[in-house]
């Protein structure tokens, strides 16, 4: 690398960055360029309007060679943001990457205040602090750590499934993780899907098999990760794999045990039908499941209640012996570089908004169950039907249900408006009932989406833009006898109207899952006030998190269609391959490290360590840092009493002149 | 058990039989109320649109008297007055610069108000501090075969309240169950009698009142049991003008208290059921020594 | 009285991954708020030796604020408990050399809450804008930083868990 | 003849600052949140009879046309149900807003005239002012002779039937300290909910 210094004088170049109007429309950029410029030490200091952009990365480099500069401050925006494009621009104009040091005054200064001379003074503050800290820099060299090749994906809806598919594809072994006992989600549960009404099932069963069969995709459905440490690279992830009382291996899904049980009908609500139809105690969760092995609900099975049961199952399985119910709970540990996390969301309770007579009153129905409902495989055959067995008349939608909502979830579900127009097609074809759907506003703005709701007007299907008040029974006249009144104002028409009906669907919202806060501190991920987790960047990091490694993919970073599901799966596969294929990681190193002639031994660092990075060296009677472990946090060095242990990147001198330099008045 | 007693204009006035009714039941049950001293109307709703500041001081001299008075809760059992005070409560906490207001036009009078006096609808005390097992325990004559409406109106649930839920509240129908009687399927409890309107606006008042004495009717009611004295004035004394319009609604409307006093065992002339326009019939044959429910 | 024209000035560490963050977010968002921090960035709230609060203080700084991540959300597991361990002691520290309560704040602003970065310092401008200027370093001088640097052991830390 | 109405709406009809004015009367500012949805129409049970419905009183609102607003039979029809306050997604307490607009009504005297509802306010609050409470069917009778005297004709049978059951009182029910609250009301007066900044003409 490139020497310290020209005859050993510290030469700093100062750029500040109008970013536009960005910085430049609040911060006199000039005048802050013109303060710095009196400092000791710096050499250059300019104003450029894009400093990330080529030639702004260029005037850098080209002053770094002209004006032998061996310091390099950037104010521009946040060092989360282009702290890397900076850092490699001085090395590519060869400086060590490490004699830079940032200034963020454009999240923390021009784009937080109004007033121009107080967001200049504050920008000449935070410049003055960043020049005196980075005369102290150190030349220093990135540490490499391999990457673990293998790729954990959490979920196996087809967010997951497409990453786990993407990567295997790519020749990466994948371990897929699936809490239920099938593989597909919730997009299993769709008829059809939007805008182009294709079969849900014909584009997705091929992909749940190609995950059976592929070679490199490990597949644990039933199970839930545990656990996971490590870092990038270097994960070790503890997976708890649930019994199914039966052998995977053994099982090759003939069904013939579910004939054979004691039970001889369905008796518990079928989870994949979402309650409209019943199960036995052994059973499989829906024909196309994947695995295709059936399972035994410990709750409900009769030998497991009472241990008096023939096991008939047991007989019908004969000479195959999947049956066991000595299975127990196992804890596997796999050790993986990069994981995709695919947890998906959960359906808005439609009985939280009581008015609306969810659980009340029988016909009305969620989304979701009108799903099954039209399905031909579902509970009644393809037929929409009323509790009663009747055919509806008409059938009414009521959109953003636990969407827009400040009582319940503030966000736009983004899916409803067009999964209600496609069952609301569906209830058209398969019944000759008058549709009318109650919308707030329709927002159709993917691909294909405004001519699939122009398509749903032509069909004569009935829009009306307002919130429904409520649903009730109580008639005012005869033509609402027995039906369900729905009272609701015609914004467009401007009037109040009241609507009888028989049935109801209620567009329920997506939410985050009910553990995500759970699974968030799992992966070291955020969430954002919503639920959701949080994306490292919303435009230019959507997959990855704040944990290097750790990538979040589909609707657990918020509501999204399967084609925007699909396509952030890809993108996190990609994310993940890139690291894979580079083989290494670069370590930021910001590692502790101890300046052993003051170390007196006192150990009282060594249990801060959450990494287990500092040992005790008998010999010497000193502390000892194993820089690999240690991730840079820092706590040890705040603690350390004799101020022995020092931090590369974050030196106390280092951080006494940067609070000395926003200290020192203007 | 012992509370600051709020009565309200209207318990003095049309809904005197409210008070009467209110007064034996809570003492059968052991619950002291001790009227405010000197106590002033609450404003109701329609001081808020002639000032909001005298309004706030009227609810606020009502609060100070309360607190003066001693560390009880405060029972207010006008929906009116209940909300009205609840939410002047509200609205003081959220607006310091009204409560330095409030507290200079109380200063004269010796008052102070602190805000922490809950203000609090005998329904809530009923259920939650008395207790459904204790009322039990007094019913003499439970009112099996009984069908009742329980109608809450409006302003005791929303938006207030925290006893009960604002859209399906479900305290009366306990309460009403408890006492033998069976409660029926009513999805107009809160919907609103247009007791604001009636006098002012018949035509529309009128309409409003019809429509839940309808459906009770449709619903097999014997009786609309409510709490609200406005409610109980307008559902019982334009029932007539509404059955000259819209035809028979056979549903009188009497307070809870009052179906209480008689589940107690109290006589129907102590308890103002003689004050109604439309008679409740006397209660079923004396039943079955054995208690079902 | 003090000078009307004086701003607080606050200098403010906060960790890299949530509150520093939350910082960022607060700008995306274009949340206003007053001018008077100036943020330092550490890799964690656990690097906040009590040494650069007290240098901040006798520095010219009038308040100091402290942001981590939320207990149990650290990006490296447990270093914002040290960070409150740590702070306690020092709150009784400086509480010893009479610094009035609100100049020495710790709070918890995951990277989601860019507007609680907003709403506290909001409030701790305005709250120390009636104490007026702090002027440590004539209260107390050279040796009352160091004098109070001292009592920050392992052991009194410890004490403070 | 086919009538017809010239709706059109000018920007000189707006009284810029109205709809801010509005919405920063506390309890009234998430007005600004306001999507039209409709569902405060669709739960009051007086929208039906209202020259705009509740969310047209919010769009006209936040639109600034302040005279259509006041003179609107609409905020005179809200029986303060609070229904609206309850159900709005977005949490926007129309009632409360229902009660700004109708003290600026009252108080530009923009209400229609002979219309019963405001006039039972004023009379209400004078009786309250005088005697410390209300005595309703005397106010009722004051109303009457206000607002349509005809109609005392129409509710003699009522009338009759409360002295039957005797609800009719003819003595002003009164608290004893009234110079105490005629002290403390009148140490108030003129303080409504003004806003301290002045109104744009």
């Amino acid at each position: 690398m490139n020497t310290n210094s020209r005859n050993g004088d510290i030469r700093i170049g100062f750029y500040i960055c109008h970013c536009g109007r960005n910085i430049a429309g609040v911060v006199d950029c000039a005048a802050v360029a013109g303060e710095i410029a009196k400092l000791p030490g710096v050499v250059v200091s300019r104003d450029y309007k894009y400093m990330c952009s080529e030639p702004g990365q260029e005037l850098i480099q080209d002053d770094i060679r002209e004006r032998a500069l061996n310091r390099v401050v950037v104010a521009s925006c946040s060092p989360l943001l282009h702290e890397h494009t900076f850092r490699n621009a001085i090395e590519a104009g060869g400086l060590n990457r490490f004699f830079f040091q940032m200034v963020n005054i454009r999240e923390h200064d021009s784009w937080v205040h109004t007033d121009g001379p107080a967001a200049t003074a504050k920008a000449i503050a935070l410049a003055r602090a960043a020049v005196r800290r980075v005369r102290l820099h150190c030349a220093l060299e990135t540490v490499r750590a391999p990457i673990h090749p293998d790729v954990l994906v959490v979920g196996g809806g087809i967010t997951g499934i497409h990453a786990a598919l993407t990567l295997a594809n790519g020749g990466k072994k994948v371990f897929l993780v699936e809490r239920e006992p099938s593989i597909g989600g919730h997009m299993a549960k769709f008829d059809k899907t939007f805008p182009t009404l294709d079969c849900a099932a014909c584009i997705l069963t091929p992909k749940m098999s190609a995950v059976r069969a592929h070679e490199n995709i490990r597949l644990w459905t039933n199970s839930e990760v545990v656990k996971v440490e490590g870092y990038v690279g270097n994960y070790t992830v503890t997976v708890r794999r649930r019994p199914r009382y039966v052998n995977e291996e053994l099982c090759v899904g003939c069904q013939e045990c579910i004939e054979a049980c004691v039970f001889k009908e369905g008796k518990f609500p079928d989870e994949f039908n979402v309650g409209l139809s019943k199960r036995k105690p052994i059973y499989i969760p829906f024909p196309q499941a994947v695995p295709q092995v059936v399972l035994i609900d410990r709750e409900r099975c009769l030998h497991f209640k009472t241990g008096k049961c023939k096991r008939t199952c047991v007989e019908a399985c004969a000479d195959r012996h999947a049956i066991d119910f000595t299975q127990k709970e196992e804890l596997v540990e796999i050790k993986v570089g990069n994981i995709i996390v695919a947890t998906g969301f959960k359906l808005f309770d439609a009985g939280r908004i009581p008015q609306y007579g969810y659980g009340r009153y029988p016909n009305v129905v969620t989304s979701i169950e009108l799903e099954r409902l039209v399905t031909s495989s579902g509970p009644t055959g393809g037929d929409v039907l009323l509790r009663d067995g009747r055919s509806p008349k008409s059938v009414a939608f009521i959109l953003c249900v636990g969407s827009r909502d400040f009582r319940t979830n503030r966000w736009c579900s983004r899916t409803c408006c067009m999964h209600s127009m496609k069952l609301a097609q569906l209830v058209r074809e398969h019944t000759d009932a008058e549709v009318t759907v109650f919308y707030l506003d329709i927002r159709a703005p993917g691909k294909g989406c405004e001519e699939f709701y122009d398509k749903s007007l032509k069909e004569g299907i009935r829009f009306v833009r307002g919130r429904v008040a409520e649903v009730t029974d109580w008639a005012l006249r005869e033509e609402e006898e027995g039906k369900l009144v729905i009272r609701a104002e015609d914004t467009l028409a401007g009037v109040v109207r009241r609507i009888p009906v028989d049935m109801i669907v209620l567009a329920v919202g997506m939410e985050p899952q009910a553990d995500a806060q759970d699974v968030r501190r799992l992966f070291n991920m955020s969430c954002g006030t919503e639920g959701w987790f949080l994306e490292k960047h919303p435009k230019l990091a959507p997959v990855s998190t704040f944990t290097d490694g750790v990538f979040i993919a589909g609707c657990c970073q918020g509501p999204k269609d399967i084609p925007d599901s699909i396509a952030q799966a890809g993108a996190a596969a990609a994310e993940a391959m890139a690291l894979i294929d580079r083989g290494f990681i670069e370590q930021e190193p910001n590692t502790a490290y101890i300046a052993e002639a003051e170390c007196s031994g006192c150990k009282s660092c060594i249990p801060l360590c959450p990494y287990k990075a500092i040992g005790f060296d008998e010999p010497t009677r000193k502390a000892r840092i194993n820089a690999a472990l240690c991730k840079g946090c820092g706590t040890c060095v705040a603690a350390c009493p004799s101020g022995s242990i020092r931090q590369h990147l974050f030196e106390d001198d280092e951080i006494f002149s940067e609070i000395e330099g926003v200290l020192t008045h203007a | 058990m012992k509370y600051a007693y709020f009565p309200g204009c209207s318990l003095k006035g049309l809904g005197r039989a409210y008070e009467e009714s209110l007064l034996p039941v809570m003492e059968r049950l052991g619950v002291e109320l001790v009227e405010l001293d000197d106590w002033n109307c609450c404003g109701a709703t329609a001081y808020m649109s002639i000032d909001e500041k005298q309004a706030c001081v009227l609810a606020a001299r009502n609060l100070a008297l309360a607190e003066k008075t001693g560390p009880h809760d405060l029972i207010t059992p006008c929906s009116a007055c209940y909300l009205v005070l609840n939410k002047m409560k509200h609205y003081l906490k959220d607006s310091p610069e009204m409560r330095t207001v409030v507290q200079r036009a109380l200063d004269g009078a010796g008052l102070a108000y602190g805000g922490n006096t809950p203000v609090r609808h005998p329904l809530d005390i009923l259920v939650n501090d008395v207790g459904l097992d204790v009322i039990k325990e007094k019913v003499v004559r439970p009112l099996t075969g009984l069908k009742v409406a329980p109608y809450y109106g409006c302003q005791v649930v929303r938006p207030y309240a925290t006893f009960d839920d604002a859209w399906n509240p479900t305290t009366m129908d306990r309460l009403l169950a408890t006492l033998g009687a069976e409660v029926v399927p009513y999805p107009l409890k809160t919907k609103c009698c247009g007791a604001s309107l009636t006098g002012t606006l018949p035509k529309v008042g009128l309409r409003l009142t019809y429509i839940l004495l309808r459906e009770a009717a449709r619903r097999g009611a014997d009786v609309i049991a409510t709490i609200c004295p406005l409610c109980q004035f307008n559902l019982d004394a334009y029932h007539d003008q509404v059955e000259r319009r819209w035809g028979p609604v056979p549903v009188p409307t009497v307070y809870i208290t009052q179906l209480m006093g008689l589940a107690f065992g109290l006589p129907a002339e102590q308890l103002g059921l003689n004050r109604n326009f439309v008679r409740m019939k006397p209660l079923p044959a004396a039943p079955a020594p054995a208690q079902s429910k | 009285m003090h000078d009307p024209n004086w701003e607080p000035r606050i200098v403010a560490f906060f960790c890299n991954w949530c509150t520093y963050t939350a910082a960022d977010l607060a700008g995306v968002s274009r949340l206003k708020y007053a001018p008077n921090v100036r943020i330092v960035r550490l890799m964690c709230s656990g690097r906040v030796d009590p040494q650069f609060i007290l240098a901040a203080l006798a520095g010219g700084a009038d308040g100091v604020l402290i942001g981590g991540c939320h207990i149990g959300d650290c990006h490296y597991a447990e270093g914002n408990l040290k960070t409150l361990r740590r702070f306690r002691l020092l709150k009784r520290l400086l509480a010893g050399f009479g610094l009035e309560e609100p100049r020495v704040r710790l709070e918890w602003i995951s990277a989601a809450e860019g507007d609680k970065v907003r709403c506290v310092i909001n409030e701790m401008v305005e709250q120390l804008r009636p104490l007026g200027p702090l002027a440590w370093g004539q209260r107390h001088g050279a040796q009352g930083w160091q004098a109070a640097s001292a009592a920050i052991t392992p052991e009194a830390e410890a004490a403070h868990a | 003849m086919i009538q017809v109405l010239r709706t059109v709406k000018y920007e000189a009809d707006r009284v810029r600052g109205f709809g801010r004015e509005i919405m920063s009367v506390p309890g009234c500012e998430q007005l600004a949140s306001c999507i039209q949805c409709g569902t405060c129409s669709g739960t009051c049970p007086l929208s039906v009879y209202m020259a705009h419905s509740p969310r047209q009183i919010m769009a006209l609102v936040r639109a600034d046309f302040k005279d259509e607003v006041l003179q609107s039979n609409s905020i005179w029809l809200c029986a303060s149900c609070y229904a609206c306050t309850v159900e709005c997604p977005r949490e926007i307490r129309v009632t409360d807003i229902m009660y700004a607009l109708k003290l600026r009504a009252i108080r530009e005297g923009a209400y229609p005239k002979r219309f019963p509802i405001p006039i039972l306010a004023k009379e209400f609050s004078r009786m309250v002012r005088r005697k410390g409470r209300i005595t309703e069917t005397l106010l009722v009778m004051r109303l009457f002779m206000k607002a349509n005297w005809r109609a005392v004709l129409g509710a003699w049978r009522q009338g009759l039937g409360l002295i039957r059951t005797g609800r009719f009182v003819i003595l002003h029910e009164r608290i004893k300290r009234r110079a105490e609250l005629e002290k403390m009301l009148s140490s108030v007066e003129n303080g409504g909910a003004r806003p301290a900044s002045k109104e744009v003409p």
